[in-house]
């Protein structure tokens, strides 16, 4: 049976990470900045071998299992970490696992070059084949809107036509949205006869997307459990050593029983998301595993992040706290790669749950 | 001045002779005075005090009367801390100098009021605060830091709780002031929220003069003066009368509506229930609305404001799902402090985040449960082991 | 604008029906019984004029409003008095009024012979007319499943073929069924060539059972308004009384605080069922009134019996306190005249949110 | 009886030992003997005792072993309360004769065990109980009244708590017994629930007299004692590991799906909602018991606990509203007293019903959210006035 449980590997790769992350990351600093990507603390990552973690070790990769990923995944997420992890690693990793191709894997597992896959961030695995680009012949033509991890990509991977083509992202009009998770930047992506390189065609590229849209939403599960987890600690802290009528808030059963509620999700959520990252691995049911995950860890975010908002009273609702970073990152997630009522919908195919 | 009129018709017949009148100002704050000083602001307030001692039902006669004649209106949004709180504080506990100097420029708009009541330690426990205020030969001197103060960057006055007796229990050591907002050692910061505005201020006390004159009622009544205040401001917080489909909820029902290509089948069943969960909040408001009208106010104003949060923050995240790629982005973080679009005119994302602090602002859920169960159905108090120790001695 | 408090006709009317029922209903030991229905109340509710509340005065009824009806109702469910008064005086006297039948009324308002609607308690009145008996000229065969307030009738009103028809109830078959509401037992009931006189016929036919449905779903809201009362005030006695830890219940959060959403329900509730009852007594907006009523007082219904079930404890699971019986009406009521969601269904049509 | 097994495969072969012995009885009861003296019941209990002192996780892998090769079992579903309450407390806090008495009969089934801790006036508060028990020279009688004790009517044997001592705080003043279900004095009542059965039962003790030898640890020290049965009572809840679909969910999933003519549109965002909560609650009882399986207990199972009755009443309730007319029948009020069928064979209406009773019995919500809460999170306790006096001095 899939194992649930953290591996000894994963739980020091976890203690490592966290404790690069307390030193080096500072996201409330970072959104006030214009270059919002932490450039630095994805150098960080990769020097500690995460940005190659998928990639084959022959290609200067880990060659480790998405399970690992995951892991990486939830301390990102309980950091709030602006770097492109998910979208690079995760994603675009994938689907150059699945073209095979050597050079572009060995330079994002160097961290050198990053890789965007260029795909609106909102859009589900079910649908994944759904190019806005065209291309003739090498030249590309057409827009992507809404592209997560890609600003600081130096190759974005571009659905166009029948293919899956290879593009140099200077090449590429990139503009910044006004996102509403500033710890993850959005951008729209223009191309104007644009040239790339074909890396697959027809069913090949279509593969390719989709797993890595599965993948994404899948682990994107563990990062979601990372910022729930986060919230979550937050708001117990709080409560701890908040007084108000001469008592701790947290002994009020109020408070009290609304954490016991956001652990019990908590504690699911986990349960979940490690089953998504062990389906991924272990290439078995993922894609009921992938929308479980979404219909699932996505509400349990939300609802971590709006009781810590909540428990912290006025300061939870000012700037200057970071809660809103995280309600910001639980809100955008929940509708990336899809809404939980499209992984529900999507669920009731795969497990012949069919409409009224 | 005559007797106070008592129907609606009799209400209406003095606006028209009112604006019947040959000498009528037309500058906007000049009209505003005359209104007032014919009885005609708030038509319930003592004659000389802007009102007639009428029946409270018969101000949205006198108001809609004179909207539908064009005349100009006091903003009542802007001066809402004014209109909403002080007011009714200074008419049942100011003095007769206090009530003369105060009342009429804040109802024309010329005097806008802050309230400084919350600190960063005392939020849910506001009566835990530790603002003080120490007595000397020529008045008080206040030292404390305030927050949440909405409007304070444009007030002339602030209502201002401050301990006056840190070796009493905590609700018997407050006094209630009057705070000059142009005095030395005020400071008035913004307050940036989650939606990067800054619609609220921190005020900071320091040494801060005050004459004894500006203290409403009795050195340590504070806190009985401040629950005049507090009742007030839950009973407006009702809001408007509106419509169906009047709130949030027509802005969720317009976009379901008009934009198909949006619509999902996941999503149908949650957009009815937001519908019905509104429309039943409506009537709720509605009923207690009439209530108030044949004087018997219910407790239902509190349930009006807990479910009213509940309601728009569900609807303004259900907006995000149904909105899906469009939710991804913001319009601008930074918002400069000047009057911003009402709320319809927002992104979702601002009315999502903004929303957060339905259940916050003007009592928490949370506290606003307690109040319905000890209050409303009588449930006994949870024990309380800060009632009787002096506020000096409570852990913080 | 429509009136949503109660009038002092109203208050005075349900101060005598509290009073009365407080007296002579006693739901428990009746459903011990082997006749279920208490016909004696029925008798005492037609002494009071109340069953022939809606019939005009010159026929011996008290020409009131629906609201007053509405009123009766709320004092009904709080007894979870086991009379047929929703039935009989509501559906039924609606029908009639419809039709026009001044004998039937008069002894319905008289309470000597009470009518019921031969159609099934869960059928919604937008589908109203959806007939299982047929009718070769006045000879009626087939059955009807499952129908409300019928087993003491004297008369049934029977939709057949593309009329609506009077059958004496003794030439009927009819068979009890194991309700899930004990309180208010259902019927199966089946014609074979059974006589019956034609009420009304097409469209007419169609209207008078509509309208009878609609007002039975309007006015229904009001029952389950009494019924979450009573579950509101019993728990509410409870907690104040029942110690645990040194203090009573009700002074721990957990069980206040739930006890106030439950008022909060309530008197969202209230408001909605006076607006349902209004529109029927002003015969405006009747159809979104009674769709509104039910998807929203159901599940109010609903709520304040599971949560006086909970907070009472183990005593709230043993079939001697009554919470039972208002649990099994609560549950049964969210299912007559349509569950909730078939009401949210309906209102999509009647205010244009289309489904997707 | 040699070394304990470690792995799977010795204990797979111990089994096959026992089995391929030439003088094994086919007797039911008999045979339960043989196994329990060879070891072979609970193989991590001692020596001598059922067990050989071997890893809890290798019971699971001795009991598939007895299955496959078709031997009777104990009924554990029968003897719930002995195997899971009962001996691990008798275990831990037994003196030699009473394990060496109790433990051999209660596992194969020879006689049945019952709790008696609950009372009416103490619930979730049992260290308030009122059962009294006090000390002549012939030993304890006991008077008082126990409710919801399943099996009563067939048990030998019942665990009891009884207050020896009112003048202590509650928590000192109680000894643990076992008491004689056939000792003159016991009467058993069936309780009927609303389901309309009687799945258990209230017990009256009337001056019912108990050996000193019944006592179970010290006097005064029933709490403690009661402790190591509670615990226990909690990590079996977690119930048996289920296959996706094995629960109720698993009903409602095939209605929708064999009966397509009571689908519903509004319904079917709920379904595919309750089956997610499903699959992740599953999900997270299967985690719990890996974690076990390593030795690593987590406190996840008080939130599969909590999060499965949640569950149970949502999915239960929307059947009801799938079934819609089929769910305003019953099948039958008035049950007999035997063995009823399995939970899957009942109406969806007896399912609702009977699963209200999740959320109270074992612990209610509430008071597991509490403990979560303060145990796991490390929350602070509310004050507490009801520790530190007089069990008679309380309010109650």
């Amino acid at each position: 049976m899939t194992g649930l449980l953290y591996s000894e590997v994963e739980s020091a790769l976890r203690a490592e990470l966290r404790a690069m992350l307390r030193q080096h990351s500072d996201p409330p600093a970072r959104i006030e900045r214009a270059d919002p990507v932490d450039v630095d603390l994805w150098r960080r990552l990769a020097d500690m071998g995460l940005a190659g973690l998928l990639v084959p070790e022959e290609l200067g990769g880990a060659g480790a299992s998405p399970r690992e990923a995951a892991v990486v995944l939830e301390e990102l997420g309980r950091a709030v970490a602006p770097v492109p992890y998910l979208g690079c690693a995760v994603v675009a990793g994938t689907a150059l696992l699945s073209c095979g191709e050597p050079d572009l894997l060995a330079g994002l597992a160097a961290g050198e070059r990053p890789v965007a896959l260029a795909v609106p961030f909102a859009g589900p695995p079910s649908g994944a084949w759904s190019p806005t680009v065209t291309a003739a012949g090498d030249r590309l033509t057409g827009s992507v809107r809404a592209v997560a991890d890609a600003i600081t990509a130096e190759i974005l991977l571009v659905p166009a036509g029948a293919g899956l083509f290879a593009v140099e992202a200077r090449r590429v009009r990139r503009e910044q949205c006004t996102s509403l998770d500033e710890t993850r930047r959005l951008c729209d992506l223009s191309f104007d006869g644009t040239p790339g390189r074909l890396l697959a065609e027809g069913a090949d590229a279509e593969t390719a997307v989709r797993d890595a849209l599965l993948a994404g939403a899948a682990l994107l599960a563990s990062e979601q459990v990372g910022v729930a987890e986060w919230c979550l600690d937050t708001t117990v802290e709080h409560a701890r050593g908040r007084y108000q009528f001469g008592r701790p808030i947290g002994s009020f059963q109020a408070v009290k029983h609304r954490l016991a509620d956001v652990w019990v999700a908590v504690t699911q959520a986990r349960a979940v998301a490690r089953y998504a990252a062990s389906a991924v691995a272990e290439k078995s049911e993922v894609e009921v595993a992938a929308a479980l995950a979404q219909a699932h860890c996505s509400g349990v975010a939300v609802e971590a992040a709006e009781a810590c908002v909540q428990l912290h009273g006025g300061i939870g609702m000012t700037w200057e706290h970071p809660a809103h970073l995280y309600l910001k990152r639980a809100r955008s997630a929940a509708l990336a790669y899809g809404a939980a009522d499209v992984h529900r919908a999507r669920l009731a195919e795969l497990v012949d749950l069919p409409p009224a | 001045m005559g007797s106070p009129p008592t129907t609606a018709d009799e209400a209406r017949a003095l606006v028209e002779a009112f604006l019947a009148r040959g000498d009528l100002p037309t500058e906007k704050t000049e009209f505003l005075r005359a209104r007032f000083d014919a009885g005609l602001a708030w038509l319930h307030y003592p004659a000389g005090l802007g009102g007639l001692g009428a029946s409270r039902a018969l101000q949205p006669v006198a108001d809609e009367a004179f909207a539908a004649a064009g005349t100009p209106d006091n903003e009542p949004r802007r001066i809402a801390v004014g209109l909403g709180m002080a007011a009714p504080t200074l008419l049942k506990h100011g003095t007769a100098e206090q009530r003369e100097r105060y009342l009429r420029p804040l109802w024309t708009g010329e005097e806008v009021w802050c309230q400084l009541f919350s600190e960063p330690g005392a939020g849910s426990d506001l009566a835990g605060l530790a603002c003080a205020a120490s007595k000397d030969a020529n008045g008080w001197v206040i030292t404390g830091q305030k927050v949440w103060t909405s409007q304070a960057h444009y007030a002339r006055w602030g209502i201002l709780l401050a301990r006056t007796d840190p070796d009493l229990p905590k609700h018997q050591g407050i006094t209630f002031f009057v705070c000059d907002m142009r005095a030395p050692g005020v400071t008035v910061r913004p307050l940036r929220q989650l939606t990067g505005e800054a619609e609220f201020n921190e005020v900071f006390l320091d040494e801060v003069r005050l004459p004894d004159a500006a203290r409403l009622g009795e050195v340590g009544d504070g806190w009985s003066v401040a629950r005049t205040t507090l009742m007030n401001e839950r009973v407006s917080i009702g809001g408007d009368a509106l419509p169906r489909e009047g709130g949030a909820i027509g802005l969720l029902a317009r976009t379901w509506r008009d934009r198909p290509e949006l619509r999902r089948p996941g999503l149908h069943d949650a957009v009815l229930r937001a519908w019905v969960r509104a429309e039943a909040v409506r009537l709720t408001g509605l009923r207690l609305r009439q209530q108030l009208a044949v004087g018997e106010p219910g407790p239902e104003g509190s349930a009006v404001k807990l479910a009213f949060a509940g309601l728009l923050q569900e609807i303004t995240g259900l907006e995000l799902e149904l909105l899906a790629e469009a939710a991804l982005r913001h319009d601008e973080w930074r918002q400069d402090r000047g009057p911003q679009p009402e709320f319809p005119l927002r992104t979702a994302t601002h009315r999502y985040l903004r929303a957060r602090g339905s259940s916050i602002e003007g009592g928490t859920s949370e506290i606003l449960r307690t109040i319905i169960g000890e209050r409303v159905l009588g449930l006994p108090a949870e024990p309380r082991a800060d009632l009787a120790v002096a506020w000096r001695e409570l852990p913080r």
